[in-house]
């Protein structure tokens, strides 16, 4: 039972996958433009105006809304109680709403083509900019919300450990919380004003230094839910028990420690720092790897077991006889696979000196397209399929266009990614709309990339059939509404303080975040730097 | 493996398979921290303010000083203006096998380049003047394109780096060199 | 079945505070001692490394990123550094003298000066001669009228009447223009060839050309002087991509146009006149 | 075989993250699950354990026959 959630989470979901599908026709008409096959509107307006509107909403919208709506589901669910205030929830929803509603039109309307990533000097319309202002500031309210429900649960339950999937939850809570201090601040004293034209240059440095500070947690904040639900739903899914919970709170606590203070190696190649603090976040970005490394030994001994239990025999037998016909086992197995090929393209960006081999190339838009198009969107398209039940209390009616849907989009995604990584060494730079693909020297680049664009419209036809099995297929028997979560073979009974709360994280972050962003913030406000002037792009009338 | 009877042994799986990653995760470090040190390598990270506004009436970047200019002491700086929608030269020759300087800003948003296929590549800050040192390994011409977006002319953007064997490579009188993209 | 696997609970997992304890004080000496190695390494061993040849304190300076302690490569060049292309520069002054501007006062330049040859409503009396200045941009006016003034650009016309204006006068009646209210004209885009359309809504990579569009277009995207375009008489355009192919017109600041105008035959130049003398809106 | 139930039956207390009873979708029996134990990470950890030395070897492969041989960087 959700506890008269059921609404609120659906709401979250729903506003969440019809912009996605909006957003994926966009992915494929790009594609379609960049592979010189002159489809209509190929003007740079349209282009750009387009890919600042697939960026804002599979960055901003989409994940924000999936991820409270997948928050309020699992603190309802885990800790067997009401959401402490399900009127907070509401106006935190309608906020987040607003300010799409605000931020879409002026993005399609052409007065916002800054990208997702903002780009000043360049200025757009400053409803985008308050636009996506209240989406966050609507998602503080989802924040606030799981940290108490955490708070009262735990004061009811004294001593007892909190359940792993509401854990992961409030560790995502707090990592949001921390990562949105970055592009606040930015937008906030930097490129609103301007906006509205009080201010006449921008200290592009510092808004780079504080957008990086965002760029890098913010693909975390997306990521958990995917780890939540490898630790505490995808083991009872394949039928076994989860490894070791332990290391699930270690992998969470990890993840947010580690992935704060690495925003920097998105400003390697940039001319307003130093070797010293881009090497000391190269090296703690090589720590991020570590609880991504730990999870795919606990998720698969994990499986393992499964496996095992169902009779599979020999060093790799459990493998195949796991339960594939399991949507949630199917996509898990297919994300890790894409978590292996997009930490490969992850592993060499971070590289320090390396960087410089692929930055800014189709190599970077590979790596992340393989980790969040792939490894963290497919989670949740099977979180979807998992929870809708749950949600309109009905099965669905098979699940063959459920696999169906997963296959396709780990290999539209595999077919999508795997020449841009080609053509990322090669030096295809990021963001170009048209090629001179009569040059000798690019030529061959054109075959790639319509290599890339089928593996897009691959993507599109299973974006569109994920919005289309969740309108259609859940009709089917009575569901049980009762959610279930992985059982651990060791059920922890007791959990250090360290491993239950949040406050030695906390506190390490709030260490680790002054150590890594001090100085390369605090330096513009006291190194003669010359501001750049604003540059309008939202003039045409 | 032993097998797994209580909470103590299955959690020195987890530590033995941690201590694992620990050994993996120290071969990146040190691979990247030893190759740094013995070849000076790291991401061009040169600190230069400069007033983007008065760019253009700089002494250093007036258009007789751009491009690749050969110090009488044999070092070779190219000086490069990325503005909006070109590369101040467009065609930019290079000597084969010598260090080289390349020194780029912009007068007016947020550029960036790379030479294709070599290691040369960084972001052009207004406000700051971006330094690359490399070596050009391989003769032949190679594709610079704008790698950030800065306006709508963003995919137009591009300029030719020109790798000149060492037998070739001259320079006019005042150590000036220069190419035509046409040919 | 029994109702859970009864194992005993692991040395980690064991409830006595003592692990707890250990726990926080593990973590934070780890962190704090790597975040210490790496910093040493960062900012002394391998900054000392890269810049040999330097004392320490400048290494590290440099690591830290503060500016002046970079080495700059000796710049012989620059003692014979040409003039340049334009005297104007976009900086907070200039923009916050366009700004303030009142075109109230350029009405009565406009009047008694401009207006003879350029309109007192900014439409051309003879638009081959003279361009068209209604609606056109503030910015593009006034960068213009300081190069006449200044010589950056050449005309035996313009030289004496903008020497006799103040920058503030210019930027007044550039104001005054800016806010006259053009022809309602769309692109004469079913005049010319498909090619020329497409090289002005957007470019040509081959060439690297940008869309004209993308900086004379009405989003103006590109560099602030950038004049819109449509409207303009096609011989007055015509020409002018002329003078900026032979250089005998060299005011674009970092060679913009002379770089592109030098890429366009002479058809494309003729082409693309007409596109922007444009066409009534409504047929 | 048992697993020393005797004292520690006394203090335990059942967590509420062990299946309720009477749960069909976990039917797992403790001696199924002591059964898998004997053998169960070691297929983990091979998977693991090739995917992660894979991914090492790649990237150093990358790093010294793409990286390191297009000139250095600075």
């Amino acid at each position: 039972m959700t506890y008269r959630a059921d609404r609120l989470i659906l709401a979250h979901f729903g506003v969440a996958f019809a912009a996605f599908a909006l957003a994926i026709l966009l992915g494929a008409w790009q594609m379609t433009v960049r592979s010189g096959l002159e489809p209509a509107f190929t003007s740079p307006e349209a282009y750009f105006a387009s890919v600042t509107a697939h960026g804002t909403i599979m960055g901003y919208v989409m994940p924000t809304l999936f991820i409270m709506g997948f928050g309020y589901f699992v603190s309802v669910t885990t800790l067997d109680r009401p959401l402490p205030s399900l009127r907070l929830a509401w106006a935190g929803f309608w906020l987040v709403i607003v300010g799409v509603a605000m931020a879409l039109p002026a993005v399609f309307s052409g007065k916002a083509t800054v990208l997702y990533t903002f780009y000043p000097p360049l200025t757009g319309s400053v409803f985008y900019y308050l636009g996506l202002v209240l989406v966050v500031v609507g998602s503080w309210f989802w924040v606030g919300l799981m940290i108490w429900a955490m708070a009262g649960w735990k004061k009811d339950n004294p001593g007892k450990p909190v359940p792993l999937a509401m854990y992961g939850n409030v560790a995502n809570a707090f990592l949001w919380l921390w990562t949105t201090v970055g592009v606040a601040v930015e937008l906030l004293f930097q490129v609103i004003p301007a906006s509205l034209g009080w201010t006449q240059t921008i200290d592009i440095g510092l808004a780079r230094t504080l957008f990086a500070w965002t760029l890098h947690p913010i693909v975390y904040f997306w990521l958990l839910p995917a780890y939540i639900v490898f630790y505490t739903i995808a083991p009872r899914a394949a039928g076994g028990r989860l490894y070791s919970d332990m290391m699930g709170r270690l992998s969470f606590l990890l993840l947010v420690l580690y992935s704060l203070p690495v925003g920097m190696h998105h400003l390697f190649m940039d001319p307003e720092h130093g070797t010293g603090f881009k090497f000391l976040q190269m090296m703690l970005t090589v720590l991020v790897t570590v609880p991504t490394l730990l999870t795919i030994f606990t998720i698969g001994a994990s499986m393992e077991i499964a496996g095992r239990l169902r009779g599979g025999k020999g060093l790799f037998g459990w493998i195949g006889a796991l339960p594939w016909d399991r949507p949630m086992v199917l996509a898990t197995c297919l994300s890790f696979v894409l978590l292996g090929f997009g930490g490969f393209g992850g592993i060499i960006n971070m590289s320090y000196g390396m960087n410089a081999m692929i930055h800014n190339t189709s190599w970077v838009t590979a790596h992340f397209h393989l980790i969040y198009g792939g490894t963290v969107v497919i989670m949740y398209f099977a979180i979807a399929y998992e929870f809708w039940p749950k949600l309109v209390g009905r099965e669905p009616l098979s699940l063959k266009p459920i696999r169906l849907q997963l296959w396709m989009w780990a290999i539209g995604m595999v077919v999508t990614t795997f020449p841009w990584h080609i053509l990322g060494l090669e030096g295809q730079p990021r963001r170009v709309a048209t090629f001179d693909y009569t040059n000798p020297m690019i030529a061959h680049w054109q075959n790639w990339t319509i290599v890339s664009m089928i593996g897009g419209y691959i993507l599109l036809t299973s974006g569109l059939l994920f919005v289309w099995n969740l309108l259609t297929l859940y009709r089917g028997a009575e569901a049980d509404r009762q959610m279930h979560y992985a059982v651990a073979v060791y059920p922890p009974h007791r959990v250090p303080s360290a491993l239950n709360g949040f406050d030695l994280c906390n506190g390490l972050v709030l260490f680790l975040m002054l150590m890594a962003y001090g100085y390369p913030v605090a330096q513009f406000f006291f190194i003669k730097d010359y501001p750049a002037l604003v540059h309008r792009v939202d003039l045409g009338n | 493996m032993a097998p797994i009877t209580n909470e103590q042994e299955l959690q020195k799986t987890e530590f033995r398979w941690a201590m694992i990653v620990t050994g993996a995760v120290t071969v990146l470090f040190a691979v990247i921290g030893i190759s740094s040190f013995v070849m000076a390598l790291h991401p061009p990270s040169h600190v230069e303010s400069i007033d983007p506004a008065t760019v253009s009436q700089s002494k250093e970047f007036a258009e007789s000083n751009l491009g690749t200019s050969v110090d009488p002491d044999g070092a070779v700086t190219v000086r490069i203006i990325a503005t909006q929608f070109a590369f101040v030269p467009r065609c930019i020759p290079v000597p084969q096998g010598k260090p080289v300087t390349i020194r780029v800003t912009s007068p007016d948003v947020i550029h960036g380049f790379l030479i294709a296929g070599t290691n040369a590549n960084t972001m052009v800050v207004p406000g700051y003047v971006a330094e690359v040192r490399t070596v050009f390994g391989t003769a032949g011409d190679h594709l610079m394109p704008c790698h950030e977006f800065c306006g709508l002319g963003h995919s137009e953007m591009w300029a030719l780096v020109r790798v000149v064997p060492q037998a070739q490579w001259q320079t006019d009188a005042d150590g000036k060199a220069r190419c035509d993209i046409s040919r | 079945m029994s109702e859970t696997s009864p194992l005993t609970p692991g040395p980690i997992g064991s409830d006595h505070p003592a692990s707890d304890r250990s726990w926080r004080i593990w973590t934070s000496v780890f962190i704090a001692g790597f975040v210490l190695v790496s910093l040493v390494i960062g900012f002394v061993i391998l900054p000392w490394r890269s810049e040999s040849g330097v004392d320490p304190f400048t290494a590290i300076c440099r690591a830290l990123g503060l500016p002046g302690s970079e080495k700059i490569p000796p710049d012989p060049g620059a003692a014979k550094a040409s003039a340049p292309a334009s005297n104007v520069t976009w900086t907070i002054e200039t923009n916050r003298l366009l700004s303030n501007a009142s075109a109230a006062k350029g009405t009565a330049l406009a009047k008694d000066t401009c207006g003879a040859c350029h309109g007192e409503d900014g439409k051309s009396t003879d638009p081959e001669q003279f361009p068209n200045l209604a609606g056109q941009s503030q910015a593009a006016i006034f960068k213009e009228l300081a190069d006449f003034q200044s010589g950056d650009r050449k005309s035996d016309i313009m030289a004496p009447i903008a020497q006799a204006l103040t920058r503030e006068q210019m930027a007044d009646v550039a104001a005054y223009y800016a806010a006259q209210k053009p022809d309602d004209l769309r692109a004469a885009d079913s005049a010319v060839m498909l090619k020329v359309d497409l090289l002005a809504r957007e470019g040509d990579p081959k060439r690297g050309i940008p869309s004209c569009d993308s900086c004379h277009g009405p989003s103006r995207s590109g560099p602030e002087d950038a004049p819109l375009l449509l409207g303009q008489s096609a011989p007055y355009i015509e020409k002018q991509i002329g003078n900026f192919g032979s250089q005998t017109r060299h005011n674009d600041v970092f060679e913009r146009m002379r770089t592109i105008a030098h890429q366009l035959t002479p058809e494309e130049a003729h082409a693309l006149a007409i596109y922007y003398h444009g066409m009534p809106a409504s047929n | 075989m048992n697993f020393g139930l005797g004292e520690f039956m006394s203090n335990f207390d059942r967590s509420s993250d062990s299946p309720p009873p009477g749960d069909t979708l976990d039917p797992i029996t403790d001696a199924a699950l002591e059964d898998v134990l004997k053998t169960v990470p070691q297929g983990a950890f091979a998977l693991a354990g090739a995917a992660m030395g894979l991914l090492v070897l790649a990237w150093l492969a990358v790093y010294v026959f793409i990286f390191l041989a297009r000139g250095p960087i600075s």
